[in-house]
């Protein structure tokens, strides 16, 4: 590919312009190289996260153990959440966002692609800063919804807390702008003909995220400046000695909190929307029904918060309303169930691992998705809350659910990505293995939390009876992570010597498989003109093909081929304007004046040099014949 | 418009644009208007400030006062920000954020009420 | 109605209509890369860069909201003084909200003048807001300073902590308007504050009209109605 | 067999059992309270009857749908598998009228456990309105529970006595950050919440020893923040009341316990601990009125023998991380009077 053109020198700084080498990743505005460095990134957290669990695991695996202190395991509570949701699967669907949405849609990239960059580079550094808590006297301890007043410099003298909101405030400035920018991409940078209804439904699903993200994620944010406000300045949000409530920093978390479970899920739901109909070679089964659900879910995220909150005694009007609005959101994710039901019934299935993970998806999350509903009965709730039931619900939605998604998603793309196909027999094992490893570990939560095993508790007495299924979780725990070990020997297996995947190994039906794998800096050679759902599908299959309107004939018409194809140009800016950002933050911590006032002036100067240098552009010549 | 030419120029104006006009003054609001909204913003303020101090008006003052400020809200939303003028999607945002948030707020605000305390 | 847009881009992108599905993705499309520093105009036929501060607007609802809720739902609730009664000035801040109103009307007069091409009124009335916004800021600190003095702060009671965090919040979001526009405004010296610029300029007054808005909730929630006790 | 199932079958509402809640259950070990002291599944109390009724309700809605939902996706598996030379499948894209089939389908199953679940709601939050309960004020602190009877002017800890067959209204407040009271054979939880006073109420229906634990993180301790609920007979809770309204400390019969009340002043153990009938009167920790007769120390972690105690007295941060007890530096002597005083307190 011969670059054709270079932006102007504009500012101080000259631009970058290498597309290959280290620089070229530090410096990548392509959402594709986001996308996969939002991939590792989120693994590796993943890895960090699973880990934690495990000390837990083997903290809990007998009664009376003292492995690690009340205080650490609170430590390993908090982080193992914080971790797992805001470093691990989010940013793994985050991954899958930036990979795939322009591919999926026909764009050449993003609307805002520096931003793009900038929230990677925020959400690394907001996950290192959360992460080196351990080494600057302990990490947060007060669980991952952090209720107040533990929180509080009364009662948590540590720097942990404090790592905690300047952590959670740099991923939700990167999540925002994560959300606003796939937003605008979606609404603006469709192919033409692509209307909304012939999206694919991992983008409306993504539309749904990130709207949700758009809307909740300022409620957490002004709780965490709350608190911030609390502990800097002593101020009395929380502090009931002046009055203050603690329940008002339960509110705006759970305005936050509840969304984020859809925020987590209905990526992974989205991936299974387009993985079912690939590997059953039929069209999504009632895909308005799909796509409404979708957004009445969203909208419903909003309207139940309290239901995390029956116990504070919000009184029997409060609880039977959340109760029953908790109830309705069934109603649109059975909708989906069903609907995913009926695209596998008639079909011609063919089971690769990505439908596997597809399928237990599908069994997993109903059962998370049924204790939902029982945690919906707000009296009996009141003896399910806070215990291993809940921590059984959860696990099932977001391994079960999202993560279990989330892997068919990665077998499904991993070849787009990477070119090259993950092998199939040892992603079978992995599925099994980890299917297995799952159940024995979570599935004896609903019994512990049933027989009066609390949540966060770092032991528990011999008389309580919980030894036996609390050991049996444990070895469940180890086998899970041989299943995710398997995994990662096959994608260390596949970059090394894996098989060679075309543009097209699935036999897919969406546009990112008409371009090669992985697809050129600028995806498409041609622009391509989107006349149904499914159209790669319909292309190859046009007596399969709903055609919905005639297609236009082919014009000689290709500006681009003939003079070039406009890029982005690469920046430094965005890895600058985090740094600055997270200098400030890490002062933050430390109460640092000198390093927060550092921090703001590199804010403030990468964003005039950002606004200065422009979005650039460079000019590239297309290779071969499309 | 020169800068929807310049704009397609690079081809980056999809037909839409053409077709309603670019969206950059498309809709030429006069001069006028905007110094008529700016003396009712004035005026309203003018009138809040006064009726304030009215005894009288105490038990409604509460409805008058949201009506009031509701009424600035919207000319500065509706003219300043020309929601009025633009695609409706813009406004479909914001009132989208706005519900969301009166809802959510009023709800919160409703049970921390219901506590009592 | 995107879809309507998608399709009609479609219609007047021109290719003739024929037979022939399999040929559906072989029609090349001479989409722009959509990275031009002016004009991103997309399927909405809005700018991305409009949609996007739109978007961020609709989020800063949310931001806003809990502040005030929170204001609220503590209102009447601190242990001690002072109280809003005994504190809040009505009279001035009437007067720092005027200045604020007036400082909108100056920014669409800047951007309409931009639009239109007339830079020097651009200019001038572009200075006009930033030293409105920065006189705004004056009432605020003077507030700020007379509270302090009269035994306010941030930790006394319920009604300093959720007061100085609202109005302070808001206030630097004056500020970051303020330095915005003094930005354009020092740029525009260099680059020129035309029609190039005017959707900068549009950017910067959305924002500062939203900074607006929000003021005049706190302004009748917290300030008007602290008469009813 | 889980008491659940007595429970229906005793109320003839006829739910048979289904085999794989059976199954289940059995797997759980029938939830017993001899085996499992804090299950929810042999519930002593109206309360956590009601609960439980509710639970078992939505546990048949829910397994009755995941039976449905999983059948067919094992049918779909097995029967639409890939076909050599099959062809290609209908290409179906939806059929309006099995979507509003399954859309309505979850609307009735869910007014199934909508109405009870509001009925539940109401039936929980307050005793019956004709009866007459006792009143007892519940605060959490970081790590133990203290009980106040402002009726019967009776201050206790980590043990909370009350009488069968009667109902009993929780004040629940805490004093530093939030817990939860839970004794899951009696009711679900309610947290308390420092600042704001909550109310649940309890009612036991036979004599016996009830497990309960803070249900809320509430810090390095959380997990040995537990409590024992003593139902007594309406006498023997009358006996145990009196008793302690009048109570006095007589250690004239022992020289060791004499020498360890003189310890509990100049150690200043008297700084935070009270105890009735003498000068002691401070309460930043456990009123220790009685702590001789108690089951557990240290909030229900250990069996309350001389060994423990002494252990606790020894170090107790070594068993409680984060205590707010110090190790004082007791020598093993000062251990023994002391605790020869405090088990003294019967």
């Amino acid at each position: 590919m011969a670059v054709l053109e270079q932006p102007r020198q504009v500012g101080l700084l000259r631009r970058p312009t290498s597309l290959t080498g280290f620089w070229s990743w530090v410096t990548t505005v392509d959402h594709k190289r986001i996308g996969i460095l939002y991939f590792w990134t989120a693994f590796f957290f993943l890895l960090v996260g699973g880990i934690e669990a495990l000390v837990m695991r083997l903290q809990l695996a007998h009664p009376d153990l003292e492995l690690v202190t009340g205080d650490r395991f609170n430590e390993l509570v908090t982080m193992h959440g914080t971790t797992m949701i805001f470093l691990a699967v989010m940013p793994l669907s985050s991954a899958f966002f930036n990979y795939m949405l322009p591919l999926l849609i026909g764009a050449r990239d993003v609307a805002f692609p520096r931003l793009n960059a900038l929230s990677y580079w925020l959400y690394l550094f907001g996950g290192i800063l959360l992460n080196v808590s351990w080494l600057f006297g302990g990490a947060p301890n007060a669980g991952w919804f952090g209720y107040a007043p533990l929180t509080s410099s009364v009662y948590n003298l540590g720097r942990g807390i404090d790592f905690w909101i300047q952590g959670l405030q740099l991923l939700g400035v990167s999540s925002l702008i994560s959300a606003i920018n796939f937003i605008v991409t979606i609404f603006n940078m469709r192919a033409p003909g692509m209307s909304l209804m012939r999206m694919p439904v991992f983008v409306w699903n993504q539309l749904a995220t990130s709207f949700l993200l758009l809307f909740s994620l300022p409620a957490v944010t002004v709780a965490l400046i709350m608190l911030m406000f609390d502990r800097y300045f002593g101020a009395n949000f929380f502090n009931a000695a002046k009055g203050g409530d603690a329940i008002l920093w339960q509110h705006l978390f759970w305005v936050f909190g509840h969304p984020e479970v859809y925020i987590i899920i209905l990526p992974a739901m989205g991936i299974v929307s387009e993985v079912l109909p690939t590997f059953s070679r039929k069209p999504l089964f009632g895909y308005s029904a799909v796509v409404f659900s979708t957004a009445l879910i969203a909208f419903l995220a909003f309207g139940v918060w309290s239901h995390h909150m029956f116990t504070v005694g919000q009184g029997p009007v409060v609880n039977t309303v959340f109760a029953l609005t908790t109830m309705t959101i069934a109603i649109p994710t059975g909708v989906k169930i069903f609907n995913w039901l009926a695209t596998l019934w008639g079909g011609s299935i063919r089971f690769t691992t990505a439908l596997l993970y597809s399928l237990g998806f599908l069994s997993m999350f109903t059962i998370g998705g049924l204790s939902g509903v029982m945690h919906s009965a707000a009296a009996s709730n009141l003896q399910q809350h806070d215990t291993y039931f809940v921590v059984a619900h959860f696990h099932y939605v977001l391994i079960g659910g999202a993560l279990f998604g989330l892997f068919a998603g990665i077998y499904y793309w991993f070849p787009k990505m990477f070119g090259r196909m993950l092998d199939e027999r040892l992603g079978k094992w992995g599925f099994w293995v980890m299917l297995i490893g799952f159940n024995v570990t979570f599935f004896p939560f609903h019994f512990l939390g049933l027989l009066g095993m609390p949540r966060r508790i770092y032991t528990y007495p011999a008389e309580l009876g919980l030894a036996r299924w609390n050991l049996v979780s444990t070895i469940g725990a180890f086998i899970l992570s041989v299943g995710i070990l398997i995994f990662l020997v096959n994608v260390w297996k596949s970059l090394r010597y894996g098989e060679k995947a075309g543009p097209d190994p699935w036999d897919g039906r969406t546009l990112e498989w008409s371009i090669p794998s992985p697809p050129p800096v600028y995806n498409f050679r041609r622009i391509p003109y989107v006349h149904t759902r499914d159209p790669h599908w319909a292309r190859k299959y046009p007596h399969l093909a709903q055609a919905e309107e005639p297609p236009p004939a082919a014009t000689a018409a290709d500006s681009e081929a003939e003079h070039g194809i406009h890029l982005p140009s690469p920046s430094y800016m965005p890895i600058l304007l985090a740094l600055a950002i997270t200098v400030g933050a890490f002062g933050g911590v430390f109460r640092n004046v000198p390093l927060v006032a550092l921090g703001v002036v590199g804010t403030i100067v990468s964003v005039y040099l950002w606004s200065v240098e422009g979005e650039g552009g460079i000019v590239v010549e297309p290779e071969g014949d499309a | 418009m020169n800068e929807r030419e310049a704009a397609r120029a690079h081809g980056a104006v999809r037909g839409h644009a053409e077709a309603h006009g670019a969206h950059e003054g498309a809709h030429v609001v006069p001069t006028s208007t905007y110094l008529k909204v700016g003396l009712v913003l004035a005026v309203i303020t003018a009138v809040e400030f006064g009726i304030v101090y009215v005894p009288a008006l105490k038990p409604v003052l509460i409805p008058l006062l949201l009506i009031l400020s509701a009424a600035k809200f919207v000319l500065v939303a509706g003219f300043f920000m020309h929601l009025k003028f633009d695609r409706w999607v813009l406004a479909g945002f914001f009132a989208a954020g706005l519900i969301l948030a009166l809802g959510t707020y009023l709800g919160l605000g409703a049970i921390f009420a219901h506590r009592g305390g | 109605m995107a879809e309507h847009h998608g399709t009609g881009g479609h219609a007047l992108q021109g290719p003739a209509r024929g037979p022939g599905a399999a040929q559906a993705l072989a029609v090349g499309h001479p989409q722009g890369a959509g990275h031009h520093a002016h004009s991103e105009v997309g399927v909405t036929g809005i700018d991305n860069r409009k949609l996007g501060m739109w978007l961020f607007l609709a989020s800063e609802c949310m931001f806003f909201g809990a502040f005030i809720v929170a204001y609220i739902a503590y209102q009447g609730k601190s242990l001690s003084g002072p109280t809003p009664e005994e504190l809040l000035n009505i009279p001035l801040t009437s007067l720092s909200t005027f200045v604020l109103l007036m400082s909108s009307l100056a920014m669409v007069l800047a951007v309409q003048a931009a639009q239109q091409d007339r830079q020097a009124d651009a200019r001038k009335w572009l200075l006009a807001t930033a030293l409105l916004g920065l006189g705004f800021l004056s009432f605020q600190a003077y507030e700020y300073t007379h509270f302090i003095h009269a035994g306010l702060t941030l930790s006394v009671n319920l009604f300093g902590t959720t007061f100085y965090t609202l109005t302070g919040l808001h206030g630097l979001h004056v500020t970051i308007g303020v330095g915005w526009l003094l930005a354009l405004f020092l740029r525009s010296l260099k680059v020129g504050l035309g029609r190039a610029q005017a959707l900068s300029l549009e950017l910067a007054g959305l924002y500062w009209h939203f900074v607006d808005v929000v003021w005049i909730v706190i302004f009748t929630l917290v300030y008007l109605m602290s008469v009813l006790g | 067999m889980v008491s659940g199932f007595r429970l229906r079958r005793r109320r003839g509402t006829g739910w048979g059992p289904g085999s794989l809640i059976l199954a289940a259950l059995a797997l759980a070990g029938c939830g017993r309270a001899e085996q499992f002291p804090q299950t929810v599944f042999d519930p002593a109390g109206p309360v956590a009857r009601i609960q439980l009724d509710l639970l078992m309700r939505t546990l048949y809605l829910v397994i009755g749908i995941f039976i449905l939902v999983a059948g067919v996706l094992l049918y779909v598996v097995f029967r639409y598998r890939e076909r050599p030379g099959a062809g290609d499948p209908e290409q179906i894209h939806g059929n309006t009228q099995l979507e509003m089939a399954w859309t309505i389908a979850p609307i009735v199953a869910l007014a199934f456990i909508a109405v009870p679940t509001v009925r539940a709601n109401f039936a929980v939050a307050e005793p019956p309105p004709e009866s007459d309960p006792l009143v007892v004020r519940a605060v959490g602190h970081q790590w133990w529970f203290e009980f106040q009877y402002p009726d019967l002017g009776v201050i206790t800890a980590n043990e909370l006595h009350i009488p069968v067959g009667r109902p009993v209204k929780l004040l629940l407040d805490s004093e530093d950050v939030i817990h939860s009271f839970w004794v899951p054979r009696l009711a679900g939880k309610t947290d308390m919440i420092p600042g704001y006073q909550n109310t649940m109420w309890i009612q036991a229906d036979e004599p016996g020893t009830y497990y309960g634990q803070c249900a809320e993180l509430c810090g390095a301790s959380h997990a040995k923040m537990r409590f024992r609920v003593i139902a007594v007979s309406e006498e023997e809770f009358q006996a145990w009341v009196e008793r302690m309204q009048t109570y006095t400390v007589d250690v004239s019969s022992s020289a060791l316990a004499a020498r360890g009340m003189e310890l509990f002043r100049e150690k200043g153990c008297f700084a935070c601990h009270a105890i009735a009938g003498t000068e002691f009167q401070n309460r930043v920790g456990p009123d220790l009125t009685g702590v001789g007769s108690r089951t557990t120390i240290a909030a229900g972690t250990l069996a309350n023998t001389r060994e423990n105690l002494s252990r606790w007295l020894a170090d107790p941060p070594a068993i409680k991380p984060g205590s707010k007890m110090p190790n004082l530096g007791l020598k093993p002597d000062e251990i023994e009077a002391l605790v020869e005083f405090l088990h003294s307190l019967k």
